[in-house]
């Protein structure tokens, strides 16, 4: 470990490509049963199966939009209310105070704004994303992530990682090229 | 994709009919050829052109808004009875054609038609835009439009709130909800696009401006986990919404107690009736586009004619509440319901209601047949004709029910003035400035779905099922 | 909001205008005299006011500065905030009618009857409605000046000084003083003096409002001048010839009352009946339960032949249409002897009048039904004699002064007297006018006449009753009154008016005008506005032996017949600069701003012009018809033809007043002008019309076009049997929800619950709670272009329906104001919640907070929202800002607004009695609809007041709610129509 | 590929985009607090008047009663100020030559009238009464401020609606015995809870919150 902290610039870990997300697939997988646990698959398209084979966890995103939308929900419905029956409650065409069949119309919208906004937010604050900075980045081949390529990243701070042996070890499951990220 | 094996009758084009992309695809050629038109592609005169004349319609909208707001709307035709005239039709009309945007990328993603993929991304623009320009007249329809933040829930020194009963207010939530989930749905899409046009820019500023907006998008593993969650959900929410949506603009008449507009019918016709337009709207502006940038290998026959065919039942259901209206005004003995369908169909407006049934019920009827539906120029000019029936729709419905109601008194009628035609025709004009400018600088075709659809791909979906 | 302060201009920063101001200062120092004198309590009070309270809607959140000015010497009466209320009177055609004047900080605002004059019985007409108007009006004459050149008036007395004296030696023999119907005793007092001092001086009258053929006939009848006047209250068969008593008529205020008190159908066995013969609809046609429509020459015949069935005169049988109606006429009168009447009207000519008088003598109505007194007019003449003889004196060069106090002779002269070219003659011609107008131009010296606001005078009622007229306002652009004119030509030039007029009566009542005796005397004609016991009593008069000559006998040389009437906006074109009465809808036509050749559908047809609602506002707004050539002997007119039901064929009816070339901003290029066709020969009407087609088009603005009731229930109206009958009857086929029938709790009203009743039975569609409403809320004038867009701003609407068939259909009026629904549909759907329920059930509109989305008069089944969609207030016109009721918001660009129940007025009430811990009392709050309607059509109050009288209206039979099946519930509800029809002549 | 952006951009990216929701929200309560500021209600701030006229030394030195010259405060909407006469009622006597009573000499002798800055000022549109409020117990000072105690008169209250509607909701917290409503010295007692909901039965007050209340 200490040798990582002595170089400079530090090693992030080490970018394998591969031509087909066939090859992907399989090597993450093989990785995966090697013990890798540090690492992070990258396809220009999403590939469900990468998922399994890497066994990554199921995100809990459907949980906070459904929160999100019974927030928005509950706000819309309470503030409708609030406003006519507490703020300023006025007799409007001799319709109740409490008209709520007459709320529901701005307690739908508030419901599916709430959720919405909690999808895309929540998706991108999980992400960690915006993110522009990346060490992967600066592997000049990784620019072929997003047209045709596939790559797959083995961390150094994973247990396991040695620069030789993983290099080694992403060779031997089929990488086209391995290279070293920095950071 | 077993259509590859099937022997398939080609059609002009030398595609399947069914086909929803060109024979010989990859994902190579597939993220290059539509990054090109964005990246690499030289600015072509018929943009140069399309844009300046588009510009000019989004200038005169300026100039008829700025003149609107010093003179006040008396410089349009309303008057007293017919208090909402092209403002409230344009409004309708445009949200209407939103919603084939929401409904395309949306509710096919939901079930799972992949014809949709290689129109939604400007499908969706097309929402955006047609959102904002329908944007521009509830607001400034109000006689005193610096007021207009009175209809949402601030805080105030007058202790007084929003009038939630007013189906106005539920415009207000309904149309700033759907923008806002639209524009988030179609940045979602758009990331990993960008991500692409970051990778790919051989400019400096390209790579910077397009690199923010990817926000670091890398094709992590995890991150197209999430995305796919979030996206689904998303097209999970804004199917309901849309459907909202037009009920909700519906009800800004169906609350009203006007013959002509107190009818239970409204919202599943108005959905329909948005649909139909929305869907006419998609034809008229993917046929140049398809043309022009040589798209014809992703926007193939399949997608216009299962547009044409959407648009076909949409046309039924709407026919359907044409009928129903007048069913309904002769089954409840109403007098003045009854004396409403009348003035529709002989009063001084007649021409217009005529126009309506022709545009919208009468000529359609063609798409029944395939000839009809393969015939691009043909399918073209329907869509035009729908077009302009579904502004009809909305004409009928605002003026033609106000302008006579009640009071033999109190009966008028309705005359457009200039600033009128420059305020409709100038959201034309900004509805294209935009486009021109969403084809230009962001890729019209999602790329990283177009991806998925390539054939032959080796990982296929039924594979590695678990 | 700064960007808001454009639009939303405020008086405040008017008032840092330094001109403005300058104007306002100045107007004092050159009334020195007021000061000492009790004007002064009502003097045009500096800014106070002004800045004080007019009402401007401002989105300013931050407030722009505002000034305060104070009185220096504050008046004990003015109570700062309160209005006060003045008694005085105005004329017309040498009547008047007495007026309570609301005046706040010294500018009067509302102008209303005074319940004790008995010409008005609190009621006031349009003409009253609006004077105040004119009284702002910048159009005004504003200087002295001769030849053009603003003087002194110093310099006026100077120069009449000197023509006075050069005439003394010739006993005034080149001296001419020519005015109007002149019916204030001073002023008569005034005119007499300077012909006693120069007696070969002469007096000219031309008034073309005055009734000059109502005069002509009782001098026709009686061999002399006597004033006929009805007692309504006891008639009970009205024969109308072509007489609209409830219209344009000395006396019509009351009139109208008492002839209203005699139709309330819960006393159905007490009904009058009304018959009339008539050529334009009129009020009186309306309202009557058998209307004939005739030719001008026809209505002379029948009514001949009604006469002669009851033994007057003799005349040819009856044949046609006239036949029934003449039998039953007849027979309905000669059974109601003494308690029949039979009235003739102004565009009839004497002979119809002297006949009607004999009728009257017949049927032993004299002294029951009509009694004769003295004139009211002081010196009745001739005019057309009078007129005449003054344009040959001039045209021979005999007249070296001409005095033309008022009027506008060069407009209104016939056509076949060429008075403005004898003008040119005369030496010295010195005009007192209100407006530099046509006549002005002819005039040397053009005096601003001040407005009856503004004067000290006195006035007689159609009764004889005397009010004082007590000015409420400085002469705001310095004028001068006809008084302070006749002054100048005695030789009490110095007198001013107010020292005159009280002279007069002091030496009347043989007292010292400055007994205390005397001034409390004074003080009480001030106060009560009239002078108790001054109505003439009545005279014995003899038929003479000239009542039932025929009128003499013209040439007809076939073509159409021509009716001139009086505008019934504008009269002789007196007020065509006032834009209040040129928007208010004319009654039947519903026409404003312009006048038009009105005649029958089958004429029309036969003309081959045709009129129809144009896109632009429709039914609503824009009428494109035909202009039409007017040939009547060698003089020729294009007017815009407008064809009506109901009226007569072969024949039109044109009103006077229009085509004014100099009369202001608002009054010129309106309209044709019909007195170029009026000649001497015909003055009520005229025969061998020609018409011609121009092939031009023309648009007319006109408010209603559609009259047809499409049977919906909108108006409810049986004959008077049926509804004796069961008085539900005409509730028939129109069912209204119960109350019961909803999901929704009820709210309870628990103080007051105000509510309206309009009777439409008794509503004569006079148009006086329009421009009532339109004062006493600020209401914007728009223009005719405007109104040709459908965007009339009038908070109350006159409906008006025809029923039957459109040769002499029946016609309702049915005013129109907001219903204040309890389930108002308006509320509902207002995003801002700018209009919602008051706790006494008000709909209330609150403007400040509207944003204009206009989706509340979309929902509006009764259409009563009105839109500002531009800025149709004037906030940069000091004088106009000066008249704004203060308690009334003046509505900006893009606010809607409606009738609110006069809400200012029920605050008011309020804070009084809650002041006093007691409650409102019935009849204390009246709406401005309400306090100048004549014939109580219009009651409002407490609907939680089991025993106000709105709440036993609405509990009877005929009471209903306009589409009360849409369940809005509303709080003005109607009252339907009973006709008393005769059974021989059936509906 | 090479890095096109810096590490920090990370940073800023995310504090730019969750840190918006918090700008707006700030922005939002700063506009609040900004529309209640004196600033734009122009409460507390002496107003430049023709004369220095110290409503301190007249009501708080001299023990001079509102109506004095306010003379219609209980009988109109409009409290009324003063004519110049009512000056000259003392000041022909007490500093009569002083230099600073110029303006109101100078005004009676020409009758041009003194021009005052209006302090209190409500929009056009809002209706205010001042005759039912003292006649219903709601006392000067509540509206007005300790005036004995301002050289200078200002606003002391929002005047905005919210503020009106607050008493008009709740007359109880504020109404005082009606002989006490001119007394600028007045404190509401202890037991105002009591003694506000027993004047409200008493004089009857009304919670009136209908728009036509104020606005017509």
């Amino acid at each position: 470990m200490h040798t990582k902290h002595a170089k400079h610039p530090i090693t992030y870990g080490l970018l394998a490509e591969f031509d087909d997300q066939h090859s992907l697939v399989d090597a993450a997988h093989r990785a995966h049963v090697a013990g890798y646990t540090k690492m992070d698959a990258f396809s220009p398209l999403p590939i469900e199966e990468l998922h399994h084979a890497m066994a990554l966890p199921t995100t809990k995103l459907p949980a906070l939009v459904l929160a999100g939308g019974l927030t928005g929900a509950l706000g819309g419905f309470l503030l409708q209310t609030w406003v006519a029956t507490m703020a300023y409650p006025l007799n409007i065409g001799g319709k109740p105070m409490f008209s709520w069949p007459m709320f529901i119309p701005v307690t739908f919208e508030c419901t599916i704004l709430g959720a919405a906004l909690t999808a895309v937010f929540g998706m991108l604050a999980l992400n960690g994303l915006p993110q522009p900075y990346h060490p992967v980045f600066n592997v000049p081949s990784f620019a072929l992530a997003s047209r045709d390529r596939f790559f797959l990243c083995i961390e150094a701070e994973d247990d396991k990682f040695d620069l030789d042996d993983t290099r080694r070890f992403l060779q031997s499951v089929g990488a086209k090229e391995v290279s070293v990220v920095e950071d | 994709m077993a259509q590859n094996v099937l022997p398939v009758k080609m059609n002009q084009e030398g595609m399947p009919d069914t086909a929803v992309i060109g024979p010989g695809h990859n994902i190579t050629s597939v993220t290059d050829k539509i990054a090109s038109i964005v990246l690499t592609e030289k600015t072509g005169i018929v943009w140069v052109l399309g844009f300046l004349v588009a510009a000019a319609g989004a200038g005169m909208l300026l100039m008829s808004l700025s003149y609107l707001v010093v003179k006040g709307i008396g410089i349009w035709g309303n008057n007293i009875p017919v208090g909402w005239a092209f403002d409230i039709t344009n409004f309708v009309w445009w949200i209407g054609i939103g919603h084939a945007g929401t409904l395309i990328s949306a509710i096919l993603l939901l079930l799972k038609q992949s014809w949709r993929t290689s129109i939604n991304r400007f499908a969706e623009a097309m929402t955006l835009f047609a959102v904002a320009c329908a944007g521009i007249f509830p607001l400034f329809h109000t006689g005193r439009p610096w007021l207009a933040y009175w209809l949402f829930p601030l805080p105030n020194t007058m202790g007084v709130w929003p009038q939630f009963r007013s189906p106005l207010v539920w415009d207000v939530f309904a149309v700033s909800t759907y923008a806002t989930v639209s524009a988030l749905f179609w940045f979602v899409g758009l990331v990993p696009d960008l991500a692409t046009l970051r990778d790919r820019s051989e400019s400096k500023v390209g790579r910077v401006i397009y690199g923010l907006f990817a926000l670091g998008w890398r094709g992590s593993a995890m991150h197209w986990h999430r995305y796919e969650t979030a996206y689904l959900l998303l097209a999970g929410l804004a199917t309901p919404l849309v459907v909202s949506v037009h009920t909700v603009v519906s009800f800004d008449f169906a609350v009203g107690i006007l013959p002509g507009w107190h009818t239970t019918i409204f919202p599943p016709y108005f959905v329909a009736g948005a649909i139909y337009s929305g869907f006419a709207m998609v034809i008229t502006l993917a046929v140049p586009i398809r043309y022009f940038y040589g798209l014809q290998d992703f926007i193939t026959m399949r997608h216009l004619q299962n547009m044409a065919k959407v648009m076909l039942v949409t046309g039924l259901v709407v026919a359907y509440g044409y009928g129903v209206e007048a069913f309904m005004a002769w089954y409840s003995a109403n007098n003045y319901e009854g004396f409403m369908v009348l003035n529709r169909i002989n009063g001084p407006y007649w021409p217009f209601y005529w126009a309506l049934i022709a545009c919208n019920i009468v000529i359609p009827q063609l798409l029944w047949f395939k000839s009809v539906r393969t015939n691009i120029p043909m399918l073209f000019v329907l869509s035009l004709i729908i077009n302009v029936g579904m502004w009809l729709e909305r004409f009928v419905i605002i003026v033609l029910s106000l302008h006579r109601d009640f009071l033999p008194s109190s009966w008028g009628m309705f005359r457009p003035t200039f600033w009128d035609f420059s305020t409709f025709f100038g959201t034309i004009g900004l509805f294209l400035t935009l486009l021109f400018l969403f084809c230009r600088f962001l890729p019209m075709i999602s790329i990283f779905e177009m991806r998925t659809m390539v054939p032959g791909k080796r990982v296929a979906e039924g594979e590695h099922a678990h | 909001m700064t960007t808001g302060k454009a639009f939303w201009r405020t008086l405040d920063e008017l008032a840092d205008d330094p001109s403005f101001r300058e104007r306002l200062y100045n107007e004092f120092p050159s009334e020195v005299e007021a000061i000492s004198d009790p004007t002064t309590r009502r003097t045009f009070l500096k800014l106070m006011g002004a800045s004080l309270a007019l009402a401007g809607v401002t989105a300013c959140t931050r407030q722009p500065e505002e000034k305060i000015v104070p009185y220096v010497r504050q008046p004990e009466e003015l109570v700062l905030g309160k209005p006060l209320f003045f008694a005085t009177a105005m004329s017309l055609g040498g009547v008047a009618t007495g007026l309570l004047v609301e005046s706040h900080e010294g500018r009067p605002t509302k102008i209303e009857g005074n319940p004790l004059h008995p010409g008005s019985l609190g009621a006031a007409d349009v003409f009253n409605q609006s004077a105040a108007l004119s009284l702002y009006d910048p159009d005004r004459a504003k200087t002295i000046t001769n030849l053009g050149e603003i003087r002194p008036w110093a310099e006026f007395l100077a120069m009449m000084r000197a023509t006075l004296i050069s005439q003394k030696p010739l006993q005034g023999v080149g001296i001419r003083i020519l005015t109007e119907a002149v019916n204030s005793p001073t002023l008569a007092a005034q005119i007499q003096d300077v012909l006693s001092r120069f007696p070969s001086a002469k007096w000219h009258q031309w008034d073309p409002t005055s009734r000059q053929h109502t005069m002509l006939g009782a001098r026709q009848a009686f061999g002399e001048f006597v004033e006929a006047q009805y007692k309504f209250e006891n008639a009970d068969v009205i024969l109308s010839l072509d007489g609209d008593f409830l219209g344009l008529a000395a006396g019509a205020l009351r009139y109208a009352r008492e002839f209203a008190e005699r139709r309330r159908p819960d006393d159905a066995a007490h009904m009058n009946r009304l018959y009339a013969l008539e050529t334009m609809p009129s009020f009186t046609g309306a309202k009557a339960d058998h209307r004939l429509p005739l030719k001008p020459s026809e209505i002379e015949v029948v009514a001949r032949q009604i006469a002669a069935a009851l033994g007057v005169g003799s005349a040819s049988a009856p044949s046609g249409d006239a036949q029934k109606f003449v039998a039953a006429a007849a027979k309905d009168l000669g059974e109601h002897r003494g308690r029949s009447l039979v009235v003739a009207g102004e565009s009839q000519p004497p002979a119809v009048h002297a006949l009607a008088h004999a009728m009257n003598q017949a049927l032993g109505n004299v002294g029951a039904t009509v009694i004769y007194t003295e004139p009211v007019e002081i010196a009745p003449v001739d005019q057309v004699a009078s007129i005449r003889e003054l344009t040959a004196d001039m045209d021979a060069g005999r007249v070296d002064l001409l005095v033309i106090i008022g009027g506008n002779p060069v407009f209104t002269a016939p056509a076949d007297v060429p008075f403005a070219q004898a003008l040119a003659k005369v030496q010295n011609r010195v005009r007192l006018g209100l407006y530099e107008d046509e006549t002005s131009a002819f005039c040397q010296w053009q005096i601003p006449q001040v407005h009856f606001l503004e004067e000290w005078s006195d006035a007689r009622a159609f009764d004889g009753t005397v009010s004082i007229v007590q000015p409420l306002i400085a002469p705001l652009y310095g004028g001068r009154s006809a008084h302070e004119v006749l002054a100048a030509m005695s030789d009490r030039q110095e007198q001013t008016p107010h020292d005159l007029v009280r002279e007069h009566w002091a030496a009347k009542e043989k007292q010292a005008a400055t007994s205390p005796d005397f001034e409390a005397r004074w003080r009480r004609w001030l106060h009560d506005g009239l002078m108790a016991d001054s109505a003439f009593t009545p005279r014995t008069v003899s038929l003479a032996a000239t009542a039932t000559a025929a009128s003499p006998v013209e040439a007809a040389a076939g073509g159409y017949e021509i009716s001139y009437r009086l505008d019934p906006s504008i009269l002789d074109g007196r007020f065509a600069n006032n834009g209040w009465l040129q928007e208010t809808p004319k009654p039947i036509t519903k026409l404003t701003w312009d006048n038009a050749v009105i005649l029958s559908p089958a004429t029309a047809e036969k003309l081959r012009v045709d009129q129809r609602p144009a896109m632009r506002g429709g039914e609503h707004g824009e009428i494109l018809t035909r202009l039409i050539e007017l040939k009547l002997g060698n003089r020729t007119v294009r007017g815009p033809v407008f064809a009506i039901p109901g009226h007569p064929d072969d024949c039109v009816t044109v009103h006077l007043g229009y085509g004014r070339q100099r009369g202001g901003h608002i009054a010129d290029g309106a309209g044709f002008n019909a007195f170029a066709l009026r000649a001497s020969n015909g003055m009520a009407y005229g025969r061998g019309l020609q018409m011609t087609e121009t092939g031009e088009g023309y648009s007319l603005a006109c408010t209603q076009y559609h009259h047809l009731l499409e049977g919906r229930g909108i108006v409810r109206a049986i004959s008077r049997d049926e509804f004796v009958r069961d008085p539900k009857a005409m509730h028939e086929g129109f069912e209204a929800p119960p109350r019961t029938l909803t999901l929704y709790p009820e709210y309870k009203y628990d103080g007051y619950k105000w509510g309206m009743a309009i009777d439409v039975n008794a509503c004569t569609g006079c148009n006086a709670c329009i421009v009532g409403c339109v004062a006493e809320n600020n209401i914007a004038v728009i223009g005719k272009d405007q109104v040709l867009r459908g965007r009339e701003m009038h908070w109350l609407r006159l409906d008006t329906y025809f029923a039957g068939h459109e040769t002499n259909p029946e016609t309702y009026f049915q005013p129109m104001p907001c219903m204040q629904c309890e389930n108002a549909p308006c509320e509902v759907v207002c995003p801002v919640g700018a209009t919602v329920h008051s706790h006494e059930g008000l709909n209330d509109m609150v403007y400040n907070r509207c944003v204009g989305t206009r989706y509340c008069s979309n929902n509006c089944p009764y259409k009563v929202r009105r839109f500002n969609y531009l800025l149709y207030q004037d906030f940069t016109t000091p004088s106009t800002m000066l008249g704004r009721n203060p308690d009334v918001t003046v509505r900006s660009r893009g606010v809607m607004e409606k009738c609110t129940y006069c809400v200012q007025r029920i605050n008011r009430a309020k804070i009084d009695s809650e002041k006093q811990s007691r409650r409102i009392e019935d009849g204390e709050i009246k709406t401005a609809c309400q306090q100048t309607c004549p014939t109580d059509a219009i009651i409002f109050g407490d609907l939680n007041d089991p025993n106000s009288r709105v709440a036993r209206l609405q509990k009877e039979e005929r009471n209903y709610a306009v589409l009360a099946e849409l369940n809005t519930r509303p709080r003005t509800t109607y009252l339907g129509v009973v006709r008393n029809v005769n059974p021989e002549l059936g509906e | 590929m090479s890095q096109i952006f810096h590490r920090s951009t990370n940073s800023i990216a995310r504090v730019s985009i969750f840190g918006t929701i918090f700008i707006v929200a700030g922005l939002l309560v700063i506009l609040l607090y900004i529309n209640r500021s004196p600033w734009i209600t122009r409460a507390t701030a002496p107003r430049e008047q023709p004369i220095q006229f110290s409503h301190e030394r007249h009501v708080g030195g001299n023990g001079i009663d509102c109506r004095y010259c306010h003379t219609s405060v209980e009988d109109s909407r409009f409290a009324g100020i003063p004519p110049t006469k009512t000056c000259m009622n003392c000041h022909s006597q007490i500093f009569a030559d002083a230099p600073f009573l110029e303006p109101v000499r100078a005004s009676f002798a020409t009758g041009k009238p003194l021009e005052w800055t209006r302090v209190h000022d409500l929009p056009n549109f809002v209706y205010f009464d001042h005759s039912i409020h003292v006649n219903k117990g709601v006392g000067c000072t509540t509206c007005h401020g300790q005036v004995d105690r301002m050289p200078l008169m200002y606003q002391e209250q929002s005047l905005q609606m919210e503020w009106c509607i607050n008493c008009h909701r709740n007359p109880e917290q504020y109404v005082r015995p009606k002989e006490a409503v001119f007394r600028v010295d007045y404190q509401p007692p202890s037991n105002q809870a009591e003694l506000g909901a027993r004047l409200v039965a008493e004089y009857q007050i009304q919670k009136l919150t209908s728009c036509s209340t104020c606005h017509r």
